[in-house]
């Protein structure tokens, strides 16, 4: 059996990506910054930089340090608000014709109900990913991501504010990342994404001071990998709905991995920084592998492990 | 636009200027054509995934057959690992990247000022100058640490018929002290200069300094840390003047800035 | 002023140590292993492979798999047992003048408590590293690290069973790893040390399995370096206690870091089997570094960070 | 005992045996003095943090002057890196480390089975055998994939006067198909023989079932992921036979065994 053309279709709620190449938050723009290295309309998806309702100026300087086979970064979620990312920036990729998804931040739960009201209805706009890693202002800073509570009570909130398909992003920095993922579930989530930075730091030994004007940052890279790799499998058997799997995610084989782990899509963050058109090479191994392999679906990988 | 990055490009020609300074050629045809003086280019130092970020560099010298030089000193493992390149051996290298030099008016007098490294963008700007037809004086004012240093790029302006004054921190070759004390002794302060400059963040803010009290205008070239070169990470971010929060990003609104659009602190 | 021969001493409750050169459990074997490349007896202490009450034989292979910067180990805590490393591990130790910590790991805490009481009384120990990573398997093996709570009973449980100096050490697998360190304190520990490693995985995408045949493993390394640089820093704010900052040091430049960030000590894992002389590179390198900062004491640079 | 990890050691020579196949001459007298056959180095192939860890390799030769060979084929990042090594290059070279072979009884023929680059400690195995006076039958049985790969290495064999047959997988030289296919048509199953192997797991799995049929002792040397190679991190067990839950370790208890020591599955 001679496996022409693969089929790497998959869906997250309603959401029907061609296949399951996206970009992670943060690392990719606004999209129009890659449009001269890789053709948006053919990524599953452009997964934004992070918007919240207002502009935001982000962290002052320095924000990024490189650190063994990843980086740190505090950049603070700088963005240009909800308003000028409708006006300025959307157009462009609805003109590129690519499926977009907006990442949304907020400081409170109203904060996050709110932007999702904002973006509904919005043409050109696929779905959101809620980033929960953000400080709840009203609970002393805890982020929402850290607490199955308050994460729930954040997709049931953007849940009720959008019909539009609601993945929620994760943050690693806990204990049981199983829990949460549960809990956003029950939440309303149509599929998780995971994982976001883990809270790092650097020191510059000779001045000893933080290297960081943020002293903390998020480290991100092919040092997270393992971290990343092991909870999407433990959250991709945890959950019934679709797992996004980001993390250090470099080549083919890294995408793979995730999805052989049970991940039915993947998000490419740093290594866009490194090779700016890492999204399309992967696109092109893993239909490579499939053949090889003789899968003519890309279901016949997700969740494949023998363990 | 098409970028350099589906294949590696070839270096043609590894020299080394001194014990720590090493100058590159590297084959790169479409970075070569469409480069501007002032513009950087994103260069892969790693083979493997450490260091994993690349690292940016100034475009030294472009030429008509394709190839564009980096002149960089090796100050961690980056630097170190391009140092132990050699000829024959293939480096990912991106761009042109960012916003280069712009001359504010034809017929003033420049006076390209370098420090260090920050030399490395000047040749290829002096050469451009040169070939836009400038009929202004075009001068080169450069600091380096030593002789050793600084020999045989003085040279490199000297051959483009660049007149050049040099300052040593050694007082080994020129002035001993500072580029910014050769300024009032070469620019005519009755005359109309313009002032494009590359170097430490001092040095950049002393010559900022005098073309204020001078009335020049004058472009720097920025440095930060960059993850991506590209406007994509945010990572470059440097105050903007009037208001602290609110923040430009040196690989894409720059890295040349007019001075006034930085804050000299 | 020239200082001709900072002083490195550090204490760790009534623990008294020459300098902050320790070497971290399940790197550096039973000590012995490093004899040839090493001078036992000037290191800071040697914290030798965890021990539990009886031998164990470990995990089936592979155990360890090398990733970005780093590794994964599952080791499964393979050791020889307490009678046995009393009878045929210490006395090599004891008489290599070596400063002993033993690192102890249970089941249970009936198991810590039994194994303290056994270990204490024996010439040539000089402390006890409580391994509160493993699984309590009387709570479905749920990690005593991971909760405040059983950290707590486990240090009290030791305390009582032995005056010897107690430094329980963290898991980083955890939301808020200073809860746990304020737990551990307010048990009895006289110092914590942190970290351990992070839970990872990794995957052959050609076999589709995991690499290591308990499919997780901890991930050490370089790659871990931010987080436990950020942990070591949070927690020496926290606590009272002295702090031994561990994870991915491998250069003088890397212990100096931690020690800024506010460790009292330090422990060399993953590094001892690149370089086996590491640790003893690290001494020079810190004391290196007092004399060009012009610094008498080690006291000076502990904590030292300007935020 | 003093080990070669105080400053890296020289390449001497880089040569390329086939397309992929790599063979390095390292100065490192404190190798070359001590080593065994059947041990072997750590070698570190990154000069950054990636690939982290040390790989070993067999010790392939040792000579006189101090060199020490390894002899290795390009699987992966690290081999990749030191295929690219040339001479004049520095690598930390740590050993020699684990046990070797030993010679159970003088007076046995003894065989040497390898396969692929478990050919690269039989070399050195050979020359000590013929050093220590033996003088009984010595033979080499080598298996490859082709001829390129076993040419020159047969050669080296040849020329220690040890006789050789070869089999590749291909056909391209001597036996089409596999060197345990050898094995009863150069031993005699009248003679007395002892066996000493190295090869992938299956091979040495066929090499040890006639052995044991013919009661000829055997050593075999294994493979495992290593981390530190001497020790402490216990990452290279293996199963005993008869109790699969006791392990042992290949870097300390190895790399060579008693056939009867290992678990054939
Ligand atoms: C637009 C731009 C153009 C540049 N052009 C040149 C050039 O033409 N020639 C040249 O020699 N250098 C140039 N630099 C600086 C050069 O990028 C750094 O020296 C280089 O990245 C250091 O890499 P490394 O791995 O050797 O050092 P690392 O080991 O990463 O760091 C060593 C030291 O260098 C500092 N450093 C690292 N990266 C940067 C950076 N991006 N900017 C400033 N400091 C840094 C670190 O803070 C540290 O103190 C330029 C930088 C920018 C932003
Ligand atoms: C005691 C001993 C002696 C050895 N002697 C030789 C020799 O003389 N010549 C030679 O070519 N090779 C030898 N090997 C194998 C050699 O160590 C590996 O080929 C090498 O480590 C691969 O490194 P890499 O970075 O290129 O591959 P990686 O990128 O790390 O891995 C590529 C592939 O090789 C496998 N591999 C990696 N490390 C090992 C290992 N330690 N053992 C077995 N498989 C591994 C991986 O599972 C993977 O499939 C020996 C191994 C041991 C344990
Ligand atoms: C510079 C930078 C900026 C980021 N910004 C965001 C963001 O705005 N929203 C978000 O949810 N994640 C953000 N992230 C996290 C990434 O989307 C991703 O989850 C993380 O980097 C791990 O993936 P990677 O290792 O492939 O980079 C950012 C990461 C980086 C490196
Ligand atoms: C192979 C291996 C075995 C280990 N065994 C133990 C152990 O027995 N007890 C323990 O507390 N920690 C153990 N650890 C964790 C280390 O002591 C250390 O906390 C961790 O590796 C992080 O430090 P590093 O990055 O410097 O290696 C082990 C680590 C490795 C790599
Ligand atoms: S370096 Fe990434 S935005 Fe400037
Ligand atoms: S490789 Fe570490 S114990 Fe054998």
């Amino acid at each position: 059996m001679e496996i022409e053309k693969p089929n790497l279709r998959v869906k997250i709620g309603s959401l029907n990506l061609q296949n399951p190449v996206m970009t992670a938050s943060g690392t990719f723009g606004y999209g129009e910054e890659f449009a001269s290295y890789v053709n948006l309309h053919r990524l599953g998806a452009v997964v934004v930089k992070g918007i919240s309702m207002q502009p935001r100026p982000g962290n002052p300087p320095p924000r990024i340090v490189e650190t063994a086979c990843g980086m740190l970064n505090a950049i603070g979620l700088e963005n240009v608000g909800a308003e000028r990312f409708l006006a300025e920036k959307l157009p462009y990729l609805i003109k590129a014709n690519a499926t977009v998804i907006v990442n949304v931040l907020g400081d409170s739960i109203d904060d996050y109900q709110a932007l999702a009201e904002r973006l509904h209805g919005n043409d050109g706009i696929s779905a959101l990913e809620i980033n929960i890693s953000c400080p709840n202002v009203k609970k002393g800073g805890v982020a929402f991501g850290t607490n199955p509570e308050m994460a729930q009570k954040v997709t049931e909130a953007v849940r009720k504010a959008t019909d539009l398909p609601i993945i929620v992003k994760l943050t690693p920095n806990v204990t049981d990342i199983t829990a949460i993922a549960k809990a956003v579930e029950a939440g309303g989530a149509d599929g998780v994404s995971l994982i976001n930075t883990l809270l790092g730091m650097a020191i510059d030994s000779k001045t000893r001071r933080p290297v960081l004007a943020n002293v903390v940052g998020g480290l991100s890279g092919p040092a997270v990998k393992p971290v990343a790799l092991r909870m999407v499998w433990q959250v991709a058997q945890a959950v019934e709905i679709p797992v996004v799997g980001i993390g250090g995610i470099c080549s083919a084989e890294d995408a793979i991995e995730f999805l052989i782990a049970g991940a039915t899509a993947i998000e490419v963050g740093t290594a866009n920084f490194i090779n700016p058109r890492t999204t399309e090479d992967i696109l092109v191994g893993i239909s490579d592998y499939l053949k090889e392999n003789k899968m003519d679906s890309i279901q016949k990988l997700i969740g494949s492990l023998q363990t | 636009m098409e970028h350099s990055l589906t294949r590696p490009s070839e270096v043609i020609r590894s020299e080394a200027l001194g014990s720590d300074i090493f100058r590159l050629t590297i084959m790169a045809p479409q970075i070569a054509d469409t480069a501007q003086p002032g513009q950087f280019v994103m260069v892969q130092a790693a083979s493997g995934q450490d260091p994993l970020l690349r690292r940016p560099f100034s475009i030294h010298q472009v030429s008509g057959n394709g190839t564009v030089q980096i002149l960089f000193k090796v100050v961690g493992r980056g630097t170190r690992l391009l140092a132990a390149t050699t000829k024959g051996d293939f480096l990912s290298v991106f761009g042109p990247l960012g916003k280069g030099f712009t001359l504010a008016k034809q017929n003033k007098n420049i006076a390209m000022i370098g420090g260090g490294m920050g030399i490395a963008p000047l040749l290829f700007l002096g050469k451009w100058i040169l070939r836009s037809g400038f009929s202004g004086k075009l001068i080169a004012l450069l600091g380096a640490r030593n002789s050793a240093e600084i020999n045989s790029l003085q040279e490199d302006f000297n051959h483009l018929g660049i007149t050049t004054a040099i300052a040593t921190d050694d007082g080994s070759r020129g002035h001993h002290g500072l580029v910014t004390q050769l300024m009032l002794q070469h620019m005519d302060p009755g005359e109309e200069w313009q002032v494009l400059t590359c170097g430490p963040y001092p040095m950049m803010r002393g010559v900022a300094e005098i073309c204020q009290g001078m009335n020049w205008p004058c472009q720097v070239s920025m440095e930060t840390m960059m993850a991506c070169g590209m406007g994509a990470c945010l990572g470059c971010a440097i105050s903007k003047p009037n208001d602290l929060h609110s923040y430009q990003h040196v690989c894409k609104d720059g890295p040349v800035f007019a001075m006034s659009e930085i804050v000299w602190k």
